[in-house]
């Protein structure tokens, strides 16, 4: 500023606006006395030409410097007359604008005071003018590429709009499809066009555009950037089924799973792998996956237990079986006795009681063999020449064995006894495990090409450098836990006493063994209640399992323990053996001692304390000890150095299961310790994909097989997937019980005590399944596509697009009715949404398009009711605007399609519109009641005959009584509500909302289609409820919006930016870290900031902070906004 | 809104600080829906309400303001991000750091008003404008506290 | 009666104005009160109402009296005698109007402008009460209910005998009244109290009593 | 937790049960509550019928005398604890208005700031106690009872409280938690004409003969009330009502508390069911079973 600065200053009276409150001549008279004021003056409309003209003339003829036009808000018109100062020469900047009528006039009513601020306003101007400098507008370019948000008729209409001119568009749907609600729609009022016939033929040129991308199931993640040049990241959700699809429809006939359709409004049924209406665009299947059941990830080789339940629930028991078998190469086995991890997980156990899955399992194997037969091992394609050992034939060796040889791979098993199955083959009893299904499954792992070496013992008959001599590439070791833990107290040398691994080896083999009349087993796993059931079976007169603990620690399975009591085995909690009491060297007695139960120790148990002078004999003539087992590494270590760990396991690493020596692998119960069959079948799997990478000299990360996480604990109020009530809502239904042989009878045989489901029971135990996540992998979809489409692996991709424009169409959705309790929707049957009776109405719904209730009759009077949500302070306040309309189209169509009597109960009945009031008249002659009044209250009633009925009750207020009128179906018209992904998108995009929760356009009359933020727009009932004609008028205004501004192809950008001066700059980087945009970088040459032109969006909280000065906020700087408080302050 | 007692005719000078996005297009709304408010409170308009530097604040008071508002958006719809937290900071401590020179820590009023709160802005004017008329003029040189 | 309202152009007749303000002035004290203005006349008061079939005007109907400027209906109606104070309507306005409440106004209106039956029961029950609260702080219901009959009509005892026969074969009546302690204390709040309550200044005539039969109910 | 007791008037003459079943209840559960020194009546909704600051003078007194022991006023009587709570929603909402009743209250030495709230013992019971803690103490399980469960008007509203406006659970919750079967009962918040049976007899016994008729017909076997009014109507007037409509009703009504202090295996008496008019068969089935297992539990 100098002394040769001439102020011009300009009041707008507004027409009356200003004026009537504010006395604007007085402050141009005022304001004419300051220093370099060179004019003063008023004018009706400042904004119009000849207001503009007068500035412009001004500045040509009085040489002004400096312009203040004291008028509206600056959001208004700043512009139009910093365009008006430059096109007089004037630099843009050089102009200030006092907002005197929204924040003056318009608000206050006492003259004096409204002309008191309005001069300070101007005044504050007036000094801040002084200050301001010439500033150049930034130019940036305009990416011509459009984003649209929401799929609906609005996106559709402004993607083709823009399409058409030939520049790119993103639509981005967060459903399957695009449509959005209009597709839901019969008719449209008040023409009665079917909606489908005017939406249809817009959503396939959608798809057929080129420069349209198309992205449904996808949601914007974030987006950075402004006017021109956004980038958006997007999430494109996995569809499971790929662009091969043909739509054939196959698929569906398969699936087992049924749920309600969300575009039906959930009144209609359709599978998980779906499509939402047959018109649907994209014309692809998709498959919808929630959360994965807990079943399929708790088991840790990852059978799918929630596909083949679902298959035995439609009666496709074949392929439930093939479905298993393909997985789980002992599927016989894990059938009878696995530990079922899935059934601890099943969230039907949040409802009463898990599904038996294990027991579904066994009886879908179990029929297969019944009526096909024995397995056939599949084709292997591909061949490979390398050879890989397996150390041991239990369930980790047999496993990693089966899933190598199914690759290609040459795979030889060496087992140390007589016959392979490790575990399995001696340590299970034959009445848990009859023998003959173990060696059905060897022989279907030899079918496949597996050679089986026994007896041959790693260590004493070949050792491992022998195996990679002999050209193993890779070995994997899999022994097992076989040696015993003993008790370490006196007298275990006795004749008598024996392990329980070794005792039932001895019965399994066939080794004759004496066992004695009182037979005591000492331990309280599972080993422990297999010897004593099978000490039972023997001939043993009495079996006393002696355990430390109670019940409740017991780490045997329950229903082993209640088989083992119901065979009349007698179990000694709290006791514990001190010492072996011998007779001739033989078993006499034992010394026990009674425990209690103490703190809890690290494994969570409570650990027993013995009680002091509670020693007390008990007399036996066998002791069987099986408490525990370990790994037996003696031989295998005479040639190796394997690193062990402290529990006398091998040890490795735990994701890739690799042992110190290269190319070994190790797995099972060498490495956990005494284990589970499915845990050790985990390993194994884990395993073979291991020594693949290995063998393919792949780095070994990357993972696909499965490794069990423990899932968070939910309860009662959660659901298995979206579709479905919460579990405390979900009926209980009793577990079917397996049928058992007698007790009195099993005790003696080794016959298999379990008999397994009847065809009958297991269809109905499948039933209780909850589908949690609708698709449970059952894979039948991917067997009958022909063109391959469905893929299980697909993934949500992450896209970053860029974009210059943004239009925000996210729609609404309708008001949940069950809030308005009395209404009864939710509650009472043949209480219906509007969107429910739209669908019922559609010739696809439910219904089929007849108007009907849940009892399948036709409705003898229909009641409409009115403003449900709407117009209410308790909800929402506006009109919904719509309601009246479709209330009326509702009304006709019912007239039309049934003889029912319909009742409107309407407040105030808007009919604004073209051929709306008409349409009004014709429902009124068609003989419809209007009744006006809003409904109260809708009740249930029975008629003496035992008919029910609705009961609607309210006020006809224009003959001011109340009334009570019977009907047989109501239908609410739910207010229109900002769709619930809009608060997302809000966020995201810094979008403001009015006070209702629609997005907040710039200007109510003039711009109602922009938003504050440049370059994003918005359009339909994201703005606020409105029909269809309006919605379609909005997207079109909001794409010709953003087609102007791709086609001028440059933006400008006001320069409001933050700068830098060096010179003050002391380096102390306090403002690095305060920008939200990293704008501000630390020059490590110079040792000060600077800030990046291209980042910065000059809000101005790094001037604030600046302790030195140094940053100065170009167009709101620190002596400006001085200067407007020191003229503020003066009045 | 009667106003009446204990004014005894003071009319506080209030400075208002309302950032572009939400309070200033809040006051805007007001204005455009007719909601009264109070004409005491003169604003000056800053892009974020990160901007205004507590300094500001004293200047105001020494050029002869009765008390200042800072208005800005509601945590998490600033339109920069992250401004108003860093504001509600600065506030704090110039709370502080008033009281230390005497004047009365009512005298600085942060508010969240978005674009759509017109009635809060309205309602937080008179309201202010009420509480300062309660304090009385802005005396400085001596101490407000006791 | 509407057509009985003097009509001037904005100018209400004076005796509508007074009973106006002075309902006006009872609204104040009510949270929301004002909201009485936010009336859409829907109706939802009158279809929510338990007793709105024994009332003459509805509920909804005394809202478009007052705007049309017919207090002297309104409180001559019964309907602001009938309600039984359910909250049923005021939870359900869907301009939050606190209907109930504004029905105490009335009747606070009514009562003080005296445009109302002397014999009606409520004011009896009212009168009754208030002297027992007085007298002893507390209230004992069956000596209340013996009054209320005494004053309004003596032979109603007789229906009332059975049932008491039966509460006091049920030991539940006591006829002693509790006195509190600190009754001096609660008469002084009282008495302290009717000082701000409005003044009863001007009398009007009493209401003819064949207008609206409240002996009886359909 | 301690909570400072209102009885209400009703509760010291007519419905004595209510104060004693109530006291038991919360004595039982380890809940401290102290009766409130020298309550006055409330006013009930008859004063505020006439005149609204002595009204408030007068229910504000007992505010003032429950916020010197510092803790929040329960009152089981509905009627109390509306007008209590609208005294203080009052208070709060307008300045002049508390100035004044301040004024009033001075005269008796006294002040009320405004500091507590107005709480309904089943609010106390479910939110504050809880159900799981209630249903640790359960000594005869309800199970198989029906009840209706009858909340009345005046306990959900008119503002938002405790519970839902038009759907309250709270008795539900906590009797089905206890093993009492949940029935359909619409009625539940249905006006039951309340001191209208003093002033318009007919149309409140009509109401009353609703609530009964609903009850009846969804196979209630009792129905558990939480007001005193709402209790004397539907019981002292059901002859009244079957004379007038040719009704058989001879339905139990009982205070929720005498229900919850059963299955809390309080002793009848102390519970005053004696003095109710009907008997609930059930409840008395349930009581003869449990003193059966008694016997058979001590024996063995």
């Amino acid at each position: 500023m100098n002394n040769n600065e001439k102020v011009g200053i300009y009041i707008c009276h507004c027409g009356v606006n200003i004026a009537q409150t504010v006395r604007v001549d007085e402050i141009a008279a005022r304001m004419r006395t300051k220093p370099h004021v060179a004019v003063s003056t008023t004018y009706k409309f400042m904004c119009s030409d000849p207001g503009q003209q007068m500035i412009q003339n001004d500045i040509k003829q009085k040489g002004l410097t400096r312009v203040i036009v004291a008028a509206c808000s600056p959001h208004m018109h700043e512009l139009t007359f910093r365009n008006a100062c430059e096109r007089a020469g004037l630099n843009r900047y050089l102009f200030q604008m006092a907002n005197i009528r929204e924040q003056c006039a318009w608000v206050h009513d006492d003259i004096d005071k409204a002309t008191t601020k309005a001069l300070a306003l101007v005044n504050a101007a007036y000094r801040r003018v002084l200050h301001h400098i010439p500033l150049q507008v930034g130019k940036s370019k305009i990416n011509p590429n459009t984003l649209i948000i929401g799929g609906g008729i609005a996106g559709i209409q402004a993607a083709l709009e823009i399409a058409e001119s030939g520049n790119k568009v993103y639509l981005v749907e967060k459903e399957s499809t695009i449509g959005g609600q209009m597709a839901k729609f019969d008719k449209t009022f008040p023409t009665l066009d079917c909606a489908a016939c005017i939406l249809t033929p817009k959503m396939v040129s959608v798809s057929h555009r080129k420069n349209i991308e198309l992205m449904t199931l996808s949601e914007v993640e974030k987006v950075s950037g402004y006017i021109g040049n956004f980038t958006v990241r997007i999430r494109k959700k996995a569809r499971y089924v790929n662009s091969k699809c043909t739509s054939c429809g196959e698929c569906t006939k398969v699936c087992p799973v049924k749920v309600p359709n969300w575009f039906d409004e959930f009144k209609q049924m359709r599978t998980a792998i779906h499509k939402a209406f047959p018109q649907a665009v994209p014309n692809t299947y998709v498959i919808d996956r929630q959360e994965r059941p807990p079943c399929i990830e708790s088991c840790p080789i990852r059978q799918e237990a929630a596909g083949y339940i679902a298959l035995i629930r439609n009666g496709k028991f074949h392929e439930a079986a093939q479905l298993i078998h393909k997985r789980n190469p002992l599927a016989f086995i894990c059938g009878r006795i696995c530990y079922h991890p899935c059934e601890s997980e099943c969230n039907r156990g949040h409802v009463d009681k898990p599904l038996a899955i294990q027991q579904l399992k066994r009886f879908a194997l179990d029929w297969e063999l019944k009526h096909y037969g024995k397995f056939v091992p599949p084709k292997i394609e591909v061949k490979r020449e390398e050879k890989v050992a397996v150390v041991g034939s239990g369930p980790a060796g047999l496993t990693c064995a089966h899933d190598l040889a199914l690759k290609g791979f040459q795979v030889t098993v060496f087992e140390q006894h007589s016959i392979p199955g490790g575990m399995l083959a001696v340590g299970i009893p034959e009445y848990r495990l009859p023998k003959h299904f173990l060696a059905m499954e060897i022989n279907y792992l030899k079918d496949l090409g597996i050679q089986f070496k026994t007896n041959t013992k790693i260590g004493t008959d070949i050792t491992i450098d022998e195996l990679f001599s002999d050209g193993y590439s890779a070995i994997f070791i899999a022994i097992g836990a076989h040696k015993s833990i003993k008790l370490n107290i006196p007298g275990e040398d006795a004749d008598g006493v024996i392990s329980g691994i070794e005792f039932l080896r001895k019965v399994n083999v066939g080794i004759g063994i004496d066992i004695g009349k009182n037979v005591a087993v000492i331990g309280g796993g599972n080993t422990a209640i297999d010897a004593a059931r099978t000490a039972l079976r023997l001939g043993a007169r009495k079996v006393t399992i002696l355990y430390r603990r109670t019940k409740f620690e017991m780490p045997a399975s329950e229903e082993e323990i209640e088989d083992a009591e119901a065979e009349g085995i007698h179990i000694a909690y709290l006791t514990a053996p001190v010492e072996i009491l011998k007779d001739n060297g033989k078993v006499k007695a034992l010394k026990c001692i009674r425990m209690t139960l103490g703190e809890p120790d690290s494994s969570g148990r409570r650990r027993p304390i013995p009680v002091p002078n509670s020693e007390h004999i008990l007399e036996f003539d066998k002791v069987i000890v099986a408490i525990s087992q370990t790994p037996d590494l003696q031989d295998l270590q005479m040639n190796n150095t394997f690193i062990t760990t402290k529990w006398g396991t091998l040890q490795t690493n735990l994701e890739t299961l690799e042992t110190n020596i290269k190319g070994v692998f190790a797995g099972g119960d060498v490495v956990l310790g005494p284990s589970t069959v499915i845990a050790s079948m985990g390993q194994g799997r884990r395993a073979a994909e291991s020594i693949e990478k290995y063998l393919n000299n792949e780095p070994l990360q990357n993972y696909t097989t499965h490794m069990v996480k423990l899932e968070v604990l939910r309860g009662e109020s959660f659901r298995p997937h979206s579709y479905a009530p919460t579990y405390k809502e979900t009926p209980k239904i009793e577990r079917e019980r397996v049928p058992k042989l007698d007790p009195s009878k099993r005790k003696n045989t080794f016959e298999e005590v379990e008999l397994g489901f009847t065809e009958e029971q297991a269809v109905r135990e499948a039933s209780r399944c909850l589908n949690c996540g609708v698709c449970v992998e059952c894979h039948e979809c991917q067997r009958v596509c022909e063109p391959n489409a469905v893929d299980y692996s697909m993934k949500d991709e992450i896209i970053d697009v860029n974009v210059g424009q943004i239009i925000v169409a996210t729609g609404y959705d309708i008001l949940n009715a069950s809030k308005l309790f009395p209404y009864g929707y939710g509650r009472l049957k043949n209480v219906y949404s509007s969107l429910e009776f739209e669908r019922i109405l559609s010739s696809t719904g439910p219904t089929n398009g007849k108007i009907l209730l849940e009892n399948g009759k036709e409705p003898r009077a229909v009641a409409i009711i009115h403003c449900v949500g709407s117009r209410d302070s308790n909800f929402n306040k506006y009109c919904s605007r719509v309601c009246c309309m479709y209330a009326m189209k509702f009304a006709h169509l019912i007239k039309d399609r049934t003889n029912a009597e319909v009742y409107q109960f309407y407040i105030d009945m808007r009919a604004y519109g073209k051929g709306y009031e008409e349409f009004y008249s014709r429902i009124l002659n068609e003989g419809v009641n209007v009744i006006r009044g809003k409904v109260a209250e809708v009740v249930e009633r029975k008629s003496k005959d035992g008919d029910t009925f609705l009961a609607v009750k309210c006020e006809d207020t224009l003959i001011g009584k109340f009334r009570e009128i019977p009907v047989d179906m109501v239908i609410l018209c739910n207010a229109i509500e900002p769709n619930k992904g809009a608060e997302k998108i809000a966020k995201l995009l810094s979008l403001s909302k009015s006070p209702d929760g629609f997005f907040l356009e710039r200007h109510p009359k003039l711009d109602p289609f922009s938003t504050i933020s440049d370059g994003i727009y918005i359009a339909g009932c994201a703005q606020g409820p409105k029909d269809i004609p309006d919605t379609v008028a909005q997207a079109s205004a909001a794409a010709g919006r953003a087609l102007s501004i791709i086609s001028k192809g440059e933006v400008e950008i006001d320069p409001i930016r933050a700068f830098i001066d060096e010179k003050y700059c002391s380096g102390c980087r306090i403002c690095n870290n305060l920008c939200p945009y990293n704008a501000i970088e630390f020059d490590e040459t110079k040792k000060v900031s600077f800030v990046n032109d291209a980042l910065c969006k000059g809000c101005g909280t790094c001037v604030a902070a600046c302790p030195a000065g140094a940053i100065t906020g170009t167009g709101f700087s620190d002596n400006q906004i001085y200067a407007e408080l020191e003229g503020i302050l003066e009045i | 809104m009667n106003t009446e007692h204990n004014t005894n005719g003071f009319e506080p000078k209030i400075v208002g600080f309302l950032c572009n996005w939400c309070a200033y297009s809040g006051a805007d709304l007001a204005g455009v829906s007719r909601i009264q408010s109070s004409p005491n409170i003169r604003i000056i308009r800053t892009m974020c309400s990160g901007r205004v530097d507590p300094s500001f604040i004293l200047e105001a008071f020494k050029r002869g303001a009765d008390g200042v508002l800072v208005a800005g958006c509601h945590f998490g719809d600033c339109h920069y991000l992250e401004g108003n937290f860093k504001t509600i900071r600065r506030i704090e401590f110039l709370k502080m750091l008033l009281n230390q020179f005497g004047i009365n820590e009512k005298r600085v009023r942060l508010e969240w008003i978005s674009a759509s709160e017109a009635e809060k802005y309205a309602k937080v004017s008179f309201e202010f404008t009420e509480e300062i008329k309660k304090l009385g003029p802005l005396k400085l040189f001596r101490n407000e506290r006791g | 009666m509407i057509t009985e309202i003097e009509i001037l152009p904005g100018i209400l007749s004076e005796r509508e104005t007074i009973l106006r303000n002075t309902f006006l002035d009872h609204t104040k004290i009510i949270p929301q009160g004002e909201r009485i203005k936010l009336c859409i006349q829907c109706g939802t008061c009158t279809a929510s109402c338990p007793l709105s079939y024994a009332m003459d005007i509805t509920p909804r109907k005394l809202i478009a009296l007052f705007r049309a400027g017919d207090m002297e209906s309104i409180l001559k109606s019964r309907t602001i005698w009938i309600c039984a104070s359910c909250y049923t309507c005021q939870t359900r306005c869907p301009s939050q109007i606190k209907v109930t409440d504004i029905l105490y106004a009335l009747k606070r209106t009514a009562m003080e402008k005296k445009i109302l039956n002397t014999s009606i029961p409520t004011y009896a029950l009212s009168q009754s009460f208030m002297k027992s609260i007085y007298k002893y702080g507390r209230l004992n219901e069956p000596r209340l209910i013996i009054k209320f009959i005494m004053k309004t009509g003596f032979w109603k005892i007789f229906n009332m005998i059975p049932l008491g026969i039966r509460m006091l074969k049920k030991n539940r009546i006591k006829f002693s009244a509790e006195k509190i302690k600190g009754i001096t204390d609660l008469r002084k709040i009282m008495v302290k109290a009717e000082t701000f309550d409005m003044p009863i200044e001007k009398e009007f005539p009493a209401y003819m009593p064949e207008a609206v039969g409240y002996k009886s109910i359909s | 937790m301690k909570y400072a007791y209102y009885p209400g008037c009703s509760l010291h003459s007519v419905n004595k049960s209510y104060d004693q079943s109530c006291k038991a209840v919360f004595n039982n559960l380890n809940c401290e509550l102290t009766e409130l020194e020298d309550w006055n009546c409330c006013g009930a909704t008859i004063y505020m019928s006439i005149k609204e600051i002595t009204a408030l003078a007068v229910a504000a007194r007992n505010l003032a005398l429950a916020e010197k022991l510092g803790c929040d006023i329960v009152t089981p009587c509905s009627s109390c604890y509306t007008i209590l709570n609208k005294a203080n929603r009052y208070l709060k909402y307008n300045e002049e208005v508390f100035e004044k009743v301040n004024l009033c209250l001075k005269e008796a030495n006294l002040t009320y700031n405004g500091t507590i709230r107005v709480r309904h013992p089943l609010d106390i019971l479910v939110n504050d106690i809880g159900i799981e803690v209630i249903k640790l103490n359960i000594k005869i399980p309800l199970y198989g009872l029906k009840i209706a469960n009858y909340y009345g008007c005046q306990i959900v509203r008119p503002e938002k409280g405790f519970d839902d406006r038009e759907n309250p659970m709270s008795m539900e919750n906590l009797f089905e938690s206890l093993g009492a079967k949940e029935i359909y009962f619409p009625y539940k918040l249905r006006c039951c004409g309340g001191m209208l049976m003093t002033t318009f007899q007919n149309a409140s016994l009509k109401l009353s003969k609703e609530i009964l008729e609903c009850a009846v017909e969804n196979g209630a076997d009792c129905i558990a009330t939480t007001c005193p009014l709402c209790q004397m109507n539907l019981e002292g007037y059901q002859n009244k009502i079957n004379k007038m409509y040719g009704t058989e009703f001879k339905m139990p009504i009982l205070f929720f508390t005498q229900i919850l202090g059963v299955a809390l295996g309080i002793d009848k008496k102390e519970l005053g069911l004696e003095n109710n008019f009907y008997k609930c068969e059930k409840l008395e089935e349930l009581f003869i079973s449990s003193s059966k297992q008694n016997e058979l539990t001590t024996a063995g």
